[in-house]
C-alpha cells in the first residue's frame, strides 16, 4: 500500500472494495479509480493504441491519455473510461483493455518492435496487393488490433434525462478563478450557475498547500463554498462538464448524476444533459500540465508533475517510491514541494534550466531534494519505471525512481473559446497559446487565460465576474481578493530532449512519436491539420489535451517557422467525450418519437386490430378474425364486406383545417389547381395542390359549410406541411386576404362508413331532422347536424373506396361512441371494421392516387389529373408546371396493370420493360407504384407510371423485379378497375 | 425508456397513481382537467381594436397583449399569436362557449371549437419547477415567467401551450389530444424523481 | 519520387526513414496554365489527375485556398455506394463505384476502399417497395442490390433493436459493393498521383476574382497573384456561390451545414454501413475503431462549418432508437462541413454560359462517393467541351427546363434534400 | 441558435422551420416571360456568406412566418420581424435579441 498515513481529502472512515482485472483492492470514499489503484501499487493500467505499450496513470484529471479501462460489466460496460475521472464506489469493477491475452503480457506489444515499419502513414503505402485481400485479411486484422475497449452487448439499461437551465452568468470551472467569478457575480444579484466537472469545488486548490489568507486553502474553500450555497441566486453544479458552446449563448453540459454509484439511485437517471442558456459566461477551466518528449517518457510511473502533487496532497497517495521531477518551470517545483510536504519521498528535481530561481533552490534544500540544473532525462527503464538516466553537465547519471513527475509547462485549457473557429494566439513568454477570439458572451479568467499565479487567478476571476454581471445588467463591484503569496510561474520553453533513447512519445494514446512528426515533415504533411491527420496526433480520446503543444513545437522546429505561425489544430466539442445515451435522453427505443393513437384506438385494440405506424400515428391495419391464417385472407374479407354490404374505418388522421373569412374562396382558388370559389355551400370537392415548382404537393377534399367557412382535409402525411404552406401563402404571399386558419385535426374524430348498406346504417345514428337520403345528402354533399341524440356532427358524402360512403365527424371524445353506435346499427348488415390495408386495396381498385403516387416527383398531368387544372386563374405551381420537361410525351404517366397470367402476383417497385428487351436502364419505361390483390376481380392489380401512359392501354409489358426474383408480363389497362363510371357512388 | 413506463403501451394514457419515491407529500401533482371548453379565436384583419373593445364590454376581459392570459369569471383568454387567442371556459362545453364568444365578437373573429382537440393538464406542488426544467425549453424562473404569462413551445417533441395559472406556482398545459399519452410519459419520467401524483387520466 | 510498396517501407525502416520525399511538390504558381481547377478537395484533385491521365492535359494547376482536403473531402463520413434511383444519377454513381474498385492500384496509394456493404433499413411496406424500385433500378444499371427481409437483416446485424422499437425494422436494401474509403487518403492519393503526372498543386492560394476578356473567363486572381488559363473549372463544393457571386451568377445552390460525429475507439462492433429508415441516422466504424455517424443537415444556410444541438440530439435519439447498446459509448468529436445543396439534390457538372468557365457543384451530402467519377467526368467535360454520357443529365439548365433529378421528391428546398 | 420571435421572445431555432432566402418575391403570374421570372424565384439564390434575410416559421410557437436577419458565417442573429407587414395589431413590430 502506498497510502500516506495522513492527509488528503479522502474519507478514511469509508473504505470501499473494488476490483481491477479480477483482483480485489481497497480504497476510500473520495478516491478516483486512479488514485485507488496507485494506492494499491497498481501502476500498469492500460495499453496504448498502436504499439500496445504498457501505460500507467499520467494525469489526475479529464485530460488522461493512458489510464483507460472498461468500467462495470455486462450491459453497463463502459469502454475507455478514464480511471482519473471514475469516482470509486463500493464494488466497482474495472478491467484493462486493448490487450491480449493479459495486461501484463500482451502479444500485440510486439508491434512496437516494428515501429520503424509502422511509422506515420505506413498503411497508405501498403496492403494494396492483391486488392481482394483488403476486406478479407488486412482490414479485419487491422480492425481487431485497433480500437480500444469493447462496447456492451446489450441495450443500455440506465435512463438519461435532458434539462434546461437559464442564467445571467455561467461560470465554467470552480477553481480559484471560477470561485471568485461566481462569488462576485452572485453577490451582485445575478443568476449564476457554477459548473465544475470535479466532485468538489476548488480546482487546483484541492491539491495545493499554498497559504491563502494565512491558512491552508481548505479554509478559504470552505468559506467560498458556504457562501455560494447560501446565495439563493447561485446554483452550483458539481460533476458537471460544460462540453460545448453553441449559438445564442447555449452551452451543452453533462451532469454525472449516478456515475459514482454502482447503479443509479431509484428514479434517478445515470446522467443528465443540460442545455444552459447564459447571457454571459466566464471560462475558468484552468490549465493542463504538459509532458516533455524524451525516449521512454511513456513508461508507467511517468506522470505529470501536477498529477504527482494531486495524488500526494488530495488523495494521500505516494504513486511509487522515490519520486523525481523533470521540468522546465517553477510550478513543477511547487508541485514537488507540496508532494514532499505531504509525505512523498522526492529525491531530485531535474530542471533543464541552468539557473532555477534561488527561492526554489532554497525550498529544495530545505526539503533535502537534490537539484540537477541544466539536466535532461534521456532514458527510462523498468517495465514500470524503476530508474531514469539523466544527462547532466558532467555526463550521464542513473537515478532510482518509481515516479517521474514531468512538466513542460502549463497549457491553458481554452478549448471552449475556440469552438466557434477562433484560433488562440501564441504567447512566447508563457510558451503557450492563450485565448484570442472567443464566442460572443464568453470571457476567460485564471489559468485558462494564461494567468498562472494564484493571485492573478483570483484577480482575473473577480474582474471577469464583475464584467459578466454588468453585461447581464447587474451593478457589480469587485470583491476583496483573498491574500496569497506570489506563486512563482516562470519557465523556459522546452519541448523535446534531443538524442534521448527509445521512442519519444508526443501523443501517448495514439503512439505518435517525435519520429512520426519527422516523417510527416519529410513527406510534406507540414500544415498542422495535415500533420494531425497523417500521424493521428491529438486524435485520441484525450484529443491531445496535454500532448498537442509538444507536437506543434516539434513541427515548428523542423520547419523553422515559429510556433505561433504553425498554429494549433481546430478544437471541436465535446470538451470530454459524452455518452450518446445522454444526448438522446428519454427519446430512445419506443419513446424515440411520440406515438399518436387515433380516437378509436382503444376500441380497435379490443377488436384485435393489428396496428401500423403511419408517421407518428398508429392506425389499424387490419382486423384479423380467429381462424384467418394470413393478412391477405383478412383483408380480402374486409374488402368484400365493404363492397357487398358495409364497413367502417377511422380516418381521423387526415389533416383537417378550418378556414373562415370573406376571402377563403379566392384563397383556395390560388392554392388548388381547380376552383373552389364556385363550390356551393353544402358541397365538397376533391382538390389538388402543387408546390411552386409545379409538382403535386397534396390532395384532399374541401367542403364549404357556409359562405365564408370551408373545411379542408389533407393527407395524413402532409397535414403539418400543408398547414404551414397555407400560412405561408397567407402571411407572406397574400397578406391582405381575410382568411383565418385553425387546425382541427385533433378536434374531430372522423369515421368513414362505406358500402351499399352504409346509408341504412347512417340513417340510424343521425338525429332528426337530418336527411341523409340521396336527395337530402347527394354525392359530394356536406352537412352539419346532430347524431346519437345530440352530438354535433359533420357528415360528408365522400368515398375513397368507390362505394356509397360517408365520413362522419364528431368531436373526438365521441369518436369511440360513434363507432360503437355505427357498429350496433350495422350489425344486421354484418358491418365490418376495416383497416388501412383494405382501404388501400379499394382505392387501387378504383385507381385513385395516394402516397405511393404523390412522391413529390409527379405532376398533375403525370397523375392523370391534368384536366382538373383550371386555365382561368393563377395558382401556386401553374407557371413552373408549364416547363418543357413536364409536357414531354415520353414522361411516364399514371396507368393500371394486370398480370397477363391472372394467377401471378404483382409487386410494387417492379420496373417496366418492353417485351423481349434486355434489362438495362435504356429500356426502362417506368415502374409499378401500388399493387393489391383485388378480391373483387380475384387477381392482382397494379397502378404505376409508364412512358406513353394511357396510349398504351391493351399493350403488354414486362414487370421486372429482380430484387425479388420477379419477371412477369403485365397488361396495361385503365386504372379504374372497379366501377370506372362511379355508379355505385351515386346510388 | 424509463422503467416506470416499460409496461404501459405508448399509445395509452399513463394511468392515475403515484410514481416515484413515496415522500410524505408528492413533489408534483399532475392532474388532467376535465369540464373545460376550448376554442380558438382568430381576429379578422384590422379588427383587433374592435375585438378588444368587445371583449371588455361583453366579457369583462382586457384582451391579453402578447403571450399572456386574461381571465374574467370562468373565462380565460390566452394569447397564442398575433390576433389569435385560445379561449377557455371552465365548467361548460364547447357549444355554449362558442355561443358566448360568438355573441360577444360577432363577425369580428373566427371561432373554432377545440374542446376535444386539446387536453389540459395542470401541474402543482413544491417540485413543479424542477420537473418542468426537464421538459420546457423556456425560462420559468419567477423573475421571468410569472402568473399570467403564457408560451407556445415544444415539450418532448410535442407542441404545447403552457401558462402559469397561479404564482403558487400552478402551471397548465394544453396538449393536442393524440399527443397526450406521449406527453404524460415524458412528464412522469421527469417528475418521478420527486414523487409524482397523477390524477384524472383514469385507469389504463 | 518513391513508389509505395512493402519494399519501400522496409527499406526506409532500415535507413532511418530517410528515403521518403514529399507526397506532392509544394508548387508555386506559373503565370499560365491550360486548365486551372479551383478547389483542392477530392473532386478538384481527381479532375486534375484525369485531365492528365485520360486526356494528356498536364499543364494543369489545382488551386487550394488552404491545404488539400481542408473542405468536405476531409470531413465526410466516407460512405461510398451507388444505390441511386433515378436514371440521371445511377449510371454516374455506378461508374464511380467501378473507379473506386481499381483506385488504389491506379493511384499507388492505399485509400482503404472497403466494400463492407451499405444496408438501408426499411420500416414499412411502402418503404420496402420504394427500395425495391431502387434496387431494381440499380440492377438495370449493372449495380448490385439485394432486398433483405427482417430475418435476413437480423442475421446480418443482430445487434440492432428489433424488439423495442418505435418503428420496427422490416428489412433492408443491401449493396454489398458499397462501403467506405479513408477520406483523407483519397485526397492524398489523388494529389500525389496528379503531381506525378506533372500537375501543380498550389496550396494556400485562394481565388479572389476572375480575369475576363469580354464574357470569357481567361484566368483567376488569387492571393498569390493573377494566373491565366485556357479554361477554369470550379470544384469548390460549399464555396461555389462565393465564387460565382464574383461573376454575378446566381445558382440553384444553397450552402448548408452537415454535422458528423466520431466516437472513442472501440473493438469491432459495426461491420458495414447501416442507415436508419425512420429517422436521420447512419453509422459505420472506421478502421481505427471510431464509430463514424451522422444524420440530417442542420437546415439553414451556413458557412460556419459547425452545427447546433438540435441535430446532435436528433442523431443520438435515432441512434438510441436503432441501436440502444451504444448508449454508454461516447462521442469524441463532432464537426460540420459546408455542403453545396442544390435545388433538386443532384449535382451539376457542366459548362456555364461564360466561355472558359466550367462548373462542378451541387454535391449535397453525397459527393464523396462521387469523387472518382466526378473528376473523371469533369475532366472529360473540360477536355472535350461537352459532357460524357455519365454526366449528361447533370446540366445546369435542367432547372429551367424541368428535367429535375430529385431523388427525394421534396422540390426546390435544399434543406429538405 | 436562438431566434427573437417578435411575439414569443427568444426561442431555440428547434421550434422553427426554415424556408430560406426572404429577398426573393413571387413574380406576377401574368407578366411577360413569367416562366423565366418564376425560374429565378424558385431556383436561383444569392446564397451569401454574410448577412442573410431569411424566412423562418415559428411552427411550435405562434405560427408566424418571420424574416430573420442572420449572418451565415457566424450564425449571429441581428433581428427578426413578422413576414406579414407588421400592422398595428402585432404585439411588437421588431425585436432585437
Ligand atoms: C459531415 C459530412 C459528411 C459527409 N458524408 C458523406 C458520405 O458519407 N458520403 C458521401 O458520398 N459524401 C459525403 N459528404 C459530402 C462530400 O464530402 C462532399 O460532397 C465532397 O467532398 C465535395 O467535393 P470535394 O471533395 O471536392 O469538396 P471539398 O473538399 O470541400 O473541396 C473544395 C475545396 O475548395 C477549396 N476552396 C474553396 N474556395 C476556394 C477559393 N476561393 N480558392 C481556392 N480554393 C477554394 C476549399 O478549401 C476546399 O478544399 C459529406 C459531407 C460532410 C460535410
Ligand atoms: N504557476 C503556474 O505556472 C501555474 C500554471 C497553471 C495553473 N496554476 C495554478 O492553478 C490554479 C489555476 O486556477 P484556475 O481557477 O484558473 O483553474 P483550476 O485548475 O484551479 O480550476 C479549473 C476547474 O475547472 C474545471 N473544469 C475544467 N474544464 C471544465 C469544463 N469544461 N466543464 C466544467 N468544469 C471544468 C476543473 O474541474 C477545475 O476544477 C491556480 O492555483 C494557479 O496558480 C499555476
Ligand atoms: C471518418 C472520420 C474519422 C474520424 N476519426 C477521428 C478520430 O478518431 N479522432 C478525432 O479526433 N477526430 C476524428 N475525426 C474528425 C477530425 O478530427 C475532424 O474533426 C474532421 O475531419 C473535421 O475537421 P475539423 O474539425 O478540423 O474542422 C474523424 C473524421 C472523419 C471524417
Ligand atoms: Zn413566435
Amino acid at each position: 500500500m502506498s497510502r500516506l498515513s495522513s492527509g488528503g481529502l479522502i474519507d478514511r472512515a469509508t473504505p470501499l472494495a473494488f476490483t481491477f482485472d479480477g483482483r480485489s483492492y481497497k480504497g476510500f470514499a473520495g478516491d478516483t479509480l486512479a488514485s485507488a489503484l496507485l494506492a494499491n501499487d497498481v501502476r500498469l493500467v492500460g495499453r496504448s493504441f498502436k504499439y500496445h505499450r504498457p501505460r500507467g496513470v499520467f494525469s489526475a484529471g479529464s485530460e488522461e491519455p493512458n489510464a483507460l479501462v472498461e468500467l462495470r460489466t455486462g450491459a453497463r460496460r463502459e469502454p475507455n473510461t478514464r480511471a482519473t475521472m471514475a469516482e470509486l464506489y463500493e464494488g466497482l469493477e474495472a478491467t484493462s483493455q486493448n490487450r491480449w491475452p493479459s495486461l501484463a503480457f500482451d502479444l500485440l506489444s510486439a508491434n512496437q518492435w516494428f515501429s520503424s515499419v509502422l511509422g506515420a502513414g505506413f498503411y497508405y503505402k501498403t496492403f494494396m496487393w492483391p486488392a481482394a485481400l483488403w476486406e478479407k485479411l488486412y482490414e479485419p486484422a487491422i480492425r481487431r488490433a485497433a480500437g480500444l475497449g469493447r462496447a456492451a452487448e446489450q441495450a443500455d439499461p440506465d435512463s438519461y434525462e435532458k434539462a434546461f437551465a437559464f442564467c445571467d452568468v455561467l461560470v465554467i470551472g470552480g477553481g480559484p478563478s471560477g470561485l471568485l467569478a461566481a462569488l462576485t457575480a452572485g453577490r451582485a444579484g445575478a443568476r449564476v450557475i457554477l459548473a465544475d466537472e470535479d466532485t468538489i469545488l476548488g480546482g487546483r486548490l484541492n491539491s495545493a498547500r499554498t497559504a491563502i489568507d494565512d491558512a491552508a486553502p481548505g479554509a478559504f474553500l470552505a468559506r467560498a463554498r458556504a457562501e455560494l450555497s447560501a446565495l439563493p441566486n447561485v446554483r452550483v453544479m458539481p460533476r458537471t462538464t460544460i462540453f460545448g458552446v453553441y449559438d445564442g449563448g447555449t452551452y451543452g453540459a453533462l451532469e454525472r448524476v449516478g456515475d459514482h454509484l454502482s447503479v443509479p439511485a431509484p428514479f434517478q437517471p445515470r446522467q443528465r444533459y443540460w442545455k444552459i442558456v447564459a447571457k454571459r459566461a466566464v471560462l475558468c477551466a484552468g490549465a493542463f500540465d504538459r509532458p516533455i518528449v524524451f525516449g521512454g517518457n511513456d513508461r508507467p510511473g511517468v506522470m505529470s508533475a501536477q498529477a504527482l502533487r494531486t495524488y500526494a496532497v488530495r488523495y494521500a497517495v505516494t504513486p511509487g517510491r522515490n519520486a523525481v521531477v523533470f521540468a522546465n518551470n517553477d510550478h513543477a517545483w511547487s508541485a514537488a514541494f507540496d508532494a514532499a510536504d505531504a509525505g512523498v519521498k522526492v529525491s531530485a528535481i531535474v530542471d533543464v534550466r541552468e539557473t532555477p530561481p534561488p527561492a526554489l533552490l532554497a525550498g529544495a534544500t530545505a526539503r533535502n531534494i537534490r537539484v540537477i540544473a541544466g539536466g535532461e532525462v534521456i532514458a527510462t527503464s523498468g517495465k514500470c519505471l524503476s530508474s531514469i538516466t539523466v544527462r547532466t553537465r558532467g555526463g550521464t547519471e542513473t537515478l532510482q525512481a518509481e515516479v517521474l513527475g514531468i512538466s513542460g509547462g502549463a497549457t491553458p485549457n481554452l478549448a471552449l473559446t475556440s469552438y466557434f473557429g477562433g484560433r488562440p494566439k501564441y504567447d512566447a513568454a508563457l510558451a503557450a497559446f492563450v485565448p484570442d477570439q472567443t464566442p460572443p458572451g464568453l470571457s476567460v479568467a485564471g489559468a485558462a487565460a494564461g494567468q498562472f499565479s494564484l493571485a492573478q487567478c483570483f484577480a482575473t476571476g473577480a474582474a471577469q465576474g464583475v464584467a459578466a454581471a454588468r453585461d447581464a445588467g447587474f451593478a457589480a463591484t469587485p470583491a476583496p481578493l483573498p491574500e496569497t503569496g506570489d506563486t512563482p510561474t516562470s519557465l523556459s520553453a522546452f519541448w523535446h530532449v534531443q538524442g534521448s533513447k527509445g521512442l519519444a512519445f508526443v501523443d501517448f494514446q495514439n503512439d505518435v512519436s517525435a519520429k512520426d512528426i519527422a516523417i510527416a515533415h519529410k513527406e510534406g504533411f507540414r500544415a498542422v491539420e495535415l500533420l494531425k491527420r497523417y500521424t493521428t496526433l491529438g486524435m485520441a480520446t484525450d484529443q491531445g489535451k496535454s500532448s498537442n503543444m509538444a507536437g506543434l513545437a516539434i513541427m515548428a522546429e523542423l520547419t523553422g517557422q515559429g510556433i505561433g505561425e504553425t498554429g494549433t489544430t481546430l478544437f471541436r466539442p465535446p470538451f470530454t467525450p459524452v455518452a450518446l445515451g445522454a444526448l438522446a435522453g428519454h427519446h430512445r427505443e419506443k419513446d424515440f418519437r411520440p406515438t399518436r393513437p387515433t380516437p378509436t384506438h382503444d376500441w380497435a385494440r379490443k377488436q384485435g386490430a393489428v396496428f401500423v405506424e403511419t408517421g407518428l400515428w398508429l392506425r389499424a391495419q387490419y382486423f384479423p378474425k380467429p381462424g384467418e391464417t394470413d393478412w391477405l385472407e383478412t383483408v380480402t374479407r374486409e374488402v368484400k364486406a365493404v363492397r357487398s354490404s358495409v364497413g367502417l374505418i377511422d380516418v381521423s388522421t387526415f389533416g383537417k383545417i378550418d378556414l373562415q373569412g370573406s376571402d377563403v374562396g379566392v384563397f383556395l382558388d390560388r392554392v388548388y389547381i381547380n376552383t373552389f370559389s364556385t363550390l356551393a355551400v353544402g358541397k365538397a370537392r376533391y382538390g389538388v395542390m402543387l408546390r411552386e415548382d409545379g409538382l403535386v404537393m397534396d390532395d384532399g377534399t374541401t367542403a364549404r359549410l357556409a359562405d365564408d367557412h370551408y373545411v379542408m382535409t389533407t393527407t395524413t402525411a402532409n397535414a403539418a406541411k400543408v398547414y404551414q404552406h397555407l400560412e405561408f401563402c397567407l402571411q407572406v404571399l397574400w397578406p391582405d386576404l381575410d382568411v383565418q386558419l385553425a387546425s382541427i385535426s385533433e378536434q374531430w374524430a372522423q369515421i368513414a362508413i362505406a358500402g351499399p348498406k352504409s346509408r341504412e346504417v347512417l340513417a340510424q345514428v343521425v338525429d332528426a331532422p337530418l336527411d341523409v337520403s340521396n336527395t337530402g345528402l347527394p354525392f359530394m354533399g356536406a352537412v352539419e347536424g346532430r347524431v346519437m341524440g345530440g352530438v354535433k356532427a359533420r357528415i360528408f358524402r365522400l368515398s375513397f373506396s368507390g362505394e356509397l360512403g360517408y365520413e362522419i365527424a364528431v368531436p373526438a371524445r365521441h369518436g369511440e361512441a360513434l363507432t360503437r353506435a355505427l357498429m350496433a346499427a350495422g350489425a344486421p348488415f354484418g358491418i365490418t371494421p376495416y383497416g388501412t390495408e383494405a382501404l388501400g386495396v379499394m382505392r387501387i381498385e378504383k385507381g385513385h392516387v395516394s402516397g405511393n403516387e404523390l412522391t413529390g416527383q409527379t405532376s398533375a398531368r403525370d397523375l392523370g389529373l391534368g384536366k382538373m387544372a383550371s386555365t382561368k386563374k393563377d395558382y401556386i405551381g401553374r407557371v413552373m408546371a408549364g416547363r418543357p420537361a413536364f409536357a414531354d410525351r415520353d414522361r411516364a404517366t399514371f396507368i393500371g396493370f394486370k398480370p397477363v397470367d391472372r394467377a401471378q402476383r404483382l409487386r410494387a417497385g417492379a420496373h417496366f420493360l418492353p417485351l423481349g428487351a434486355v434489362p438495362v436502364m435504356e429500356n426502362d419505361e417506368g415502374y409499378m407504384s401500388s399493387v393489391a390483390y383485388s378480391p373483387t376481380l380475384d387477381h392482382w392489380i397494379g397502378l404505376g407510371f409508364l412512358k406513353g401512359g394511357r396510349a398504351r392501354i391493351g399493350q403488354k409489358v414486362r414487370a421486372y423485379d429482380p430484387v425479388r426474383g420477379g419477371d412477369i408480363e403485365v397488361e396495361v389497362c385503365d386504372p379504374g378497375f372497379v366501377d370506372p363510371e362511379g355508379e355505385r357512388l351515386r346510388v | 425508456m424509463s422503467e416506470l413506463l416499460a409496461e404501459i403501451p405508448a399509445s395509452a394514457l399513463v394511468p392515475e397513481g403515484h410514481y416515484g419515491p413515496r415522500t410524505p407529500a408528492p413533489g408534483v401533482v399532475a392532474a388532467q382537467l376535465s369540464q373545460l371548453a376550448l376554442a380558438t379565436v382568430a381576429v379578422r384583419p384590422n379588427a383587433l381594436d374592435l375585438v378588444a373593445e368587445l371583449a371588455l364590454e361583453k366579457l369583462g376581459l382586457a384582451l391579453p397583449h402578447g403571450p399572456r392570459t386574461a381571465s374574467a369569471g370562468d373565462l380565460t383568454l390566452v394569447g397564442t399569436g398575433p390576433r389569435r387567442f385560445l379561449a377557455i371556459g371552465e365548467g361548460i362545453t364547447g357549444d355554449p362557449l362558442l355561443e358566448r364568444l360568438g355573441h360577444a365578437f360577432g363577425k369580428t373573429a373566427a371561432l373554432t371549437d377545440q374542446s376535444d382537440g386539446q387536453m389540459v393538464i395542470q401541474l402543482s406542488g413544491p417540485r413543479t419547477r424542477d420537473t418542468l426544467a426537464k421538459l420546457v425549453p423556456i425560462d420559468l424562473d419567477p423573475s421571468v415567467f410569472k402568473a399570467g404569462d403564457a408560451a407556445a413551445t415544444l415539450v418532448a417533441l410535442i407542441p404545447v401551450l403552457i401558462w402559469q395559472a397561479d404564482p403558487a406556482p400552478i402551471y397548465r398545459f394544453a396538449v393536442p389530444r393524440s399527443f397526450t399519452p406521449a406527453f404524460l410519459r415524458a412528464l412522469v419520467g421527469a417528475g418521478a424523481e420527486f414523487g409524482l401524483q397523477l390524477t384524472g387520466t383514469g385507469r389504463g | 519520387m518513391s513508389h509505395y510498396s512493402v519494399l519501400s517501407i522496409i527499406a526506409n525502416a532500415f535507413n532511418g526513414q530517410k528515403g521518403w520525399t514529399p507526397a506532392w511538390r509544394d508548387a508555386a504558381p506559373k503565370p499560365v496554365y491550360d486548365v486551372i481547377v479551383v478547389g483542392g478537395g477530392g473532386h478538384g484533385l481527381a479532375t486534375a489527375y484525369y485531365l492528365a491521365k485520360e486526356h494528356g492535359i498536364r499543364n494543369v494547376a489545382v488551386l487550394e485556398k488552404g491545404h488539400v482536403g481542408s473542405g468536405n473531402a476531409g470531413r465526410n463520413t466516407t460512405i461510398i455506394r451507388s444505390n441511386y434511383l433515378l436514371p440521371g444519377n445511377e449510371p454516374f454513381y455506378e461508374w464511380s463505384m467501378k473507379l473506386w474498385e481499381g483506385l488504389e492500384q491506379d493511384l499507388n496509394y492505399n485509400a482503404m476502399v472497403s466494400q463492407r456493404g451499405v444496408l438501408n433499413l426499411y420500416h414499412s411496406d411502402a418503404q420496402r417497395d420504394a427500395y425495391a424500385r431502387r434496387g431494381n433500378a440499380m440492377r438495370l444499371n449493372g449495380a448490385d442490390s439485394e432486398l433483405l427481409d427482417r430475418d435476413q437483416v437480423r442475421e446480418m446485424a443482430p445487434f440492432l433493436n428489433f424488439d423495442q422499437s418505435r418503428f420496427p425494422i422490416q428489412g433492408g436494401l443491401l449493396q454489398k459493393r458499397g462501403g467506405t474509403a479513408r477520406h483523407d487518403a483519397v485526397v492524398w492519393g489523388y494529389a500525389r498521383a496528379a503531381d506525378r503526372l506533372g500537375v501543380d498543386i498550389i496550396q494556400n492560394c485562394e481565388v479572389t476574382g476572375f480575369i475576363r476578356t469580354g464574357d470569357a473567363v481567361v484566368g483567376v486572381e488569387t492571393t498569390r497573384g493573377p494566373i491565366r488559363a485556357g479554361k477554369v473549372g470550379l470544384a469548390v463544393a460549399g464555396s461555389t456561390s462565393r465564387l460565382t457571386r464574383l461573376l454575378d451568377m446566381r445558382l440553384p445552390i444553397e450552402s448548408h451545414v452537415l454535422q458528423a460525429f466520431v466516437s472513442e475507439g472501440l473493438k469491432p462492433l459495426v461491420p458495414g454501413v447501416i442507415t436508419f429508415g425512420a429517422g436521420h441516422f447512419y453509422i459505420s466504424q472506421s478502421d481505427k475503431g471510431g464509430l463514424v455517424f451522422g444524420g440530417d443537415i442542420d437546415g439553414y444556410n451556413s458557412y460556419a462549418q459547425r452545427g447546433n444541438l438540435p441535430v446532435i440530439e436528433d442523431v443520438c435519439e435515432a441512434g438510441m432508437a436503432l441501436f440502444p447498446r451504444i448508449g454508454r459509448l461516447r462521442i469524441l468529436r463532432h464537426w460540420g462541413g459546408i455542403m453545396d445543396m442544390s435545388m433538386d439534390g443532384s449535382p451539376i457538372i457542366d459548362k456555364t454560359h461564360l466561355p472558359g468557365l466550367y462548373l462542378n457543384a451541387g454535391w449535397c451530402y453525397g459527393g464523396f462517393k462521387a469523387t472518382p467519377a466526378s473528376g473523371w467526368c469533369f475532366a472529360h467535360t473540360l477536355a472535350k467541351d461537352a459532357p460524357h454520357a455519365f454526366n449528361a443529365a447533370f446540366r445546369l439548365d435542367r432547372f429551367r427546363s424541368g428535367h429535375l433529378i430529385d431523388e427525394k421528391g421534396v422540390g426546390a428546398q435544399p434543406n429538405l434534400h | 441558435m436562438r431566434i427573437p420571435c417578435p411575439y414569443c421572445g427568444l426561442r431555440d431555432a428547434h421550434e422553427f422551420s426554415y424556408l430560406g432566402d426572404a429577398t426573393v418575391s413571387r413574380p406576377a403570374p401574368d407578366m411577360p416571360d413569367a416562366q423565366e421570372a418564376f425560374f429565378h424565384y424558385v431556383y436561383l439564390r444569392e446564397n451569401p456568406a454574410g448577412a442573410h434575410e431569411e424566412l423562418w416559421y415559428h411552427a411550435a410557437g405562434c405560427r408566424q412566418w418571420l424574416v430573420v436577419s442572420r449572418d451565415t458565417r457566424t450564425h449571429e442573429i441581428s433581428g427578426a420581424s413578422f413576414a406579414r407587414a407588421p400592422k398595428a395589431d402585432a404585439s411588437h413590430a421588431e425585436v432585437k435579441p
